[in-house]
């Protein structure tokens, strides 16, 4: 398994980040990207900003990694995210993966943005005209 | 004993910087530190939830302060 | 809903359908690429090559959007695939789904490609380097 | 009545020929069509199983045939 891992301050090349994840033993590649939409809570968004704890969101992201590569035979997969000012459209993280087979593919993809989402200490905060609020803090 | 704190997202703005450097007993824990922090500022109480590493890895409210710890204040995570 | 469907004898162009499928009401792109894989059931895969019934196959490939439709909030999706000869490492297949949230993107997406595997009218043929077969043909 | 046939894959194969011209009995249906395609080339009989389409729509064993009828052979479907 080869695994590339990043956080950026500028935009996330997703056609360099596919190329890369490409290999000839795989038949299948899932990716996810998330974008930044342009409401929320029925709120007219302006831009998002994101901050990170860098080297243990790293850590973090390659624990998700080591964690599902356990169960399921990844060839490659590829994460970055973006931190810093986003506008609406702008894409916030990219995670493909190449797998010999689709099912895995769709699973692994899943569940690294879906445990992304819980234990990468990475924190966006919404900004709107009227205000803005760092989301998930309240429940 | 000093522990070194560092705030991240909503935490920062609740303590009103990213850093801050506590007095705090020998032998405390993550749970002792949690109960300062929201004694000296209430809105941590709001949050979902709210945890801590020390040297880039997630700690348990158990967890034993030494000094020198720079402990990271992490609140409800949302990237993505 | 906008949805693009086609089968095309050229490659696919990924990254203009890709494009295709962004939308600021978007906050989710998840995309499958089906590509061809040096080996299957441990035979050297020289290329594959695809046929189609092509007004057939571009109807079920509606039919299997509308249906999944009615239960997903769907902004945009494009499938795109090719027929005729492709090499290893040649994209048979890409498809993107660009949905309000993640989870309803990731179903989509499987869904889709899950069931044009059972139902449009779309066959392979994997050539070795000793000989041919049609895939699925036997059980 | 006479019914024009149009194979795909390895339907195509087995037959020698993607297009076929067959004699079948007024009224008969695509269960009777399947029988008399396994007749004639045994080989069907190996296929995990054997689906038809008239008008671009799939068809089921009890839809009858029309003269003028074209209707397509469709071996299992391997496309992705």
């Amino acid at each position: 398994m080869e695994v590339l891992i990043d956080l950026v301050e500028q935009d996330i090349d997703i056609e360099t980040l596919y190329q890369w994840v490409l290999s000839p033993e795989a038949g299948s590649i899932v990716a996810f990207t998330g974008t930044v939409r342009n409401n929320s809570s029925n709120k007219s968004v302006t831009r998002l900003e994101f901050e990170a704890y860098l080297p243990m969101a790293k850590k973090e992201l390659r624990k998700i990694v080591d964690k599902i590569s356990a169960d399921y035979d990844i060839i490659r997969v590829a994460i970055q995210h973006r931190i810093g000012i986003l506008p609406v459209g702008g894409v916030a993280v990219y995670i493909a993966v190449a797998t010999p087979h689709r099912a895995e593919g769709f699973t692994v993809c899943k569940y690294i943005i879906d445990t992304l989402k819980k234990t990468v200490p990475i924190w966006k905060k919404e900004v709107f005209e009227d205000g803005e609020v760092w989301v998930s803090a309240n429940p | 004993m000093e522990i070194r704190l560092i705030a991240f997202g909503v935490a920062k703005d609740i303590m009103a910087g990213s850093t801050l450097t506590i007095q705090i007993e020998e032998g405390a824990t993550i749970s002792t530190l949690k109960d300062h922090l929201v004694e000296i500022y209430p809105e941590f109480n709001k949050l979902a939830h709210l945890d801590f590493a020390i040297k880039e890895e997630y700690v348990s409210d158990e967890t034993q302060l030494n000094v020198l710890d720079e402990v990271i204040i992490i609140p409800p995570v949302s990237g993505g």
